[in-house]
């Protein structure tokens, strides 16, 4: 079983790899998209203080929904996406592979660039520590979930916007516990019980959305 | 009464089925509602602290339990089409979208008209209103993803899933954003308590049943058209028509 | 009759949410109406044409 | 042994296979015919469990597919148009994740045979879509040397393949159905196979009701 994650885990960071602008864009988008706010809601250090872990936020998850679409198409178009659904293995153990290589290339280089970001909004040490460890728990539930609409929408045209009025509502719970950790922590208060939710929130999706993926998969290959 | 449910299964034996049932649900979800209008807006008095405002209640809270109620219903004939394979419970999920989003638009829009009064604002972020507002997205993004697909198996299947992903995470959301914002002064009708005069809370519930029984109504009669359009190419659709010429009822 | 419709000064809340409301539900009427009838439409006109071509072969 | 009964299948609005049904015993190739549009691709995806039909079943052993769905398919090789193939993978890593993929476990070395075979030799390492779509196609045809699957289904496995590699293919049809395994193919080409093995079904005309 774990011979075929690790086969496929590392056929897509080789794939990714060889591609590198498509991560590289994923995470300028981010920088790009954090950075127009202050230029649109004006300078002040205070406010930016208070509005940067979720203008932040907000940015990380636009950037993971923006490569979404690459997950399963270009499989889907070379026909190795069938080769995957009926192979001898799990299907849901292959996208699990796949979710994973996915988050490694958009999702964790978002976490790694943050605390840039976090210096940008001028919110100090700790606080920045927070934002980043959010990000860190969060970017997986968002590839997980977004996976979902990614297969869902496997070959339809439009399939980036569409995937994005699917999934959006679903990372609500997710955008608000991860921006509320930063806020509250400056305020002082406890954020204990964000990351122990959005810790459930994680293993939850790691649990049920591989299944998910996997029968989405099946419906849209047909 | 155990109707051996999978003959009614099939398309062709439900379509004259669902026919039958439209009028004893629409006809008595017109005299309740008759019925909860005249009491809501004429007889009972106004409100000491909100005046006449408070009366778009009676149809601003049936629309907000609806909108929930009918998301839930389409996830549960997904899975229902999705365990045993029936196209017919995947068109009834189908069925129920329109008039879900329906209600869900109607919910936020006498929410704002009722929300101007009583709290000054047409918009305000408190959680249920937001919740219903993230309810909607999901709505559109169904019948999005339905209208999308081309083949229309694949459209039930694909929305199917959508639906039950989303009806999953309905709860979380809800939890999620009553904790974000306590603005709220709490649901008015809560099991426990209930802040409201008893004849309020009966026009409510009156209202709340007439639309529970409008949009079964409605939901058969859509699906008789899905039934017509998917099965169009079936013996029995052809003898339908030509049977009886034009088809009522 | 002006006094069953004068609200205060919510007149206007209140009828423009019933007001809507009742739009919106007739509107919901009428084009499932309308979708059923341009089905059978189109169903009989399919029908017709194919016993037009059974009468021929 | 491969028993399919009663299929039933709607592509867009158009009703295809009315009811089809048929075995394949070990040791035997069926031939799917029929006009463009007929269904045949839909009936070799619904037998490769990539399609549901609406109805009827497919049986493998004895028992329906669905119940035992990875067994099946580590018993199943499926060719179908595209030739699954990543193009921005060399040959050779192709090969290792399809070895994966059909858990043929075969070793390094029997993957560099089957490249070597297929006639492929010196192009271990260049990028799948450096090659011609001829080559393309052989580098997923590799696929019939490293398995050892039961059941072969070829959804026009001879186009785009020059004489020499049709003759190829077709060697190792035959080797294949000498070692008692099954296969199910469509092709518009006549089958350059001895005729013992060979039985043909006709899918009726497009969409009948």
């Amino acid at each position: 079983m774990t011979v075929i994650f690790r086969t496929i885990l590392v056929r897509e960071l080789t794939l990714g790899l060889r591609r590198k602008a498509d991560m590289l864009m994923t995470l300028f988008f981010c920088v790009i998209v954090a950075s127009m706010f202050p230029l649109a809601v004006g300078p002040e250090t205070e406010l930016l203080r208070t509005m940067g872990p979720g203008i932040i936020w907000v940015a990380a998850l636009l950037a993971s929904l923006l490569s979404l679409e690459r997950l399963f198409g270009g499989d889907y178009a070379d026909g190795t996406l069938e080769q995957m659904v009926i192979s001898s293995h799990p299907l849901a153990m292959i996208v699990f592979a796949k979710v994973v290589a996915h988050w490694l290339l958009a999702g964790l280089p978002l976490v790694l660039i943050s605390p840039l970001l976090a210096l940008q909004y001028g919110l100090d040490g700790d606080e920045g520590l927070i934002l980043v460890a959010t990000l860190l728990i969060g970017t997986p539930i968002l590839s997980l979930l977004g996976a979902v609409g990614a297969a869902l929408t496997l070959g339809l045209r439009g399939g980036g916007v569409l995937i994005s009025l699917l999934v959006l509502p679903l990372f609500v719970p997710v955008l608000i516990f991860g921006s509320a950790a930063v806020d509250d922590a400056a305020a002082g208060l406890s954020i204990e019980g964000h990351f122990s939710l959005l810790g459930a929130m994680l293993i939850a999706a790691l649990i049920l959305t591989p299944w998910a993926i996997a029968s989405a998969l099946r419906i849209s290959i047909e | 009464m155990n109707i051996n449910w999978f003959k009614y299964a099939s398309p062709a034996s439900f379509y004259p089925l669902a026919g039958k049932m439209i009028p004893w649900f629409a006809i008595p979800a017109g005299i309740l509602a008759f019925i909860g209008l005249v009491m809501g807006l004429f007889v009972l008095p106004p409100d000491f602290k909100q005046g006449e405002s408070y009366r778009i209640i009676f149809i601003h809270v049936p629309a907000a339990w609806m909108s929930m109620v009918i998301y839930l219903a389409m996830a549960f004939w997904a899975i229902v089409g999705m365990v045993w394979n029936s196209r017919l419970s995947a068109m009834m999920a189908i069925a129920l979208a329109p008039t879900g989003a329906m209600f869900c638009f109607l919910a936020l829009w006498t929410g704002a008209l009722w929300g101007k009064p009583t709290w000054g604002t047409y918009w305000v972020w408190d959680a249920r209103l937001t919740t219903q507002l993230i309810l909607l997205f999901m709505y559109l993004g169904y019948m999005a993803l339905h209208a999308a697909i081309e083949d229309p198996r694949r459209a039930a299947r694909a929305s199917g899933l959508l639906a039950i992903v989303g009806a999953f995470n309905v709860p979380i959301i809800y939890f999620s954003v009553q904790w974000w914002n306590t603005l709220h002064q709490g649901a008015s009708i809560t099991p426990n308590k209930s802040e409201m005069a008893a004849s309020m809370a009966s026009v409510m519930l009156i209202m709340a049943v007439a639309a529970w029984l409008y949009a079964i109504a409605v939901a058969l009669k859509r699906v008789r058209c899905e039934i017509l359009d998917r099965e169009r190419h079936a013996s029995w659709v052809a003898e339908l028509v030509t049977k009886t010429g034009q088809v009522h009822g | 009759m002006a006094e069953w419709f004068d609200m205060g000064k919510h007149t206007w809340f209140v009828w423009g949410s019933y007001g809507v409301f009742a739009f919106f539900i007739v509107a919901e009427l009428l084009l499932l109406e309308r979708r059923r009838r341009t089905i059978l439409q189109r169903l009989s006109r399919t029908s017709r044409m194919n016993s037009g071509v059974n009468d021929e072969t | 042994m491969l028993q399919v009964s009663g299929l039933f299948c709607e592509r867009g609005d158009r009703q295809l296979l009315n009811g089809l049904g048929f075995t394949l015993e070990p040791g035997k190739l069926l031939h799917v015919r029929g006009a463009n549009g007929a269904g045949k691709t839909s009936l070799l995806r619904i037998v490769a469990g990539l399609l549901l039909p609406t109805a009827g079943e497919v049986c493998w052993r004895g028992k329906p597919v669905k119940q035992q769905r990875e067994e099946y398919h580590g018993e199943l090789l499926y060719l179908g148009h595209l030739d699954g193939v990543k193009g921005d993978l060399s040959s050779i890593e192709n090969l290792r994740i399809d070895n994966e993929l059909l858990g043929a476990n075969a070793d390094e070395a029997t993957l560099v045979a089957a490249l070597e075979k297929i006639g492929l030799r010196g192009f271990e390492d260049i990028f799948a879509k450096q090659l011609s779509q001829g080559q393309h196609r052989r580098v997923g045809l590799c696929r019939l040397l490293m398995s050892q699957a039961k059941l072969w289904v070829l959804d026009e496995p001879f186009n785009a393949l020059d004489v020499k590699a049709v003759k190829l293919l077709a060697s190792l049809i035959e080797a294949h159905l000498e070692r008692g395994g099954m296969t199910l193919l469509t092709t518009h080409q006549d089958v350059p196979l001895s005729g013992a093995r060979v039985s043909e079904i006709t899918l009726g005309q497009t969409g009948r009701r």
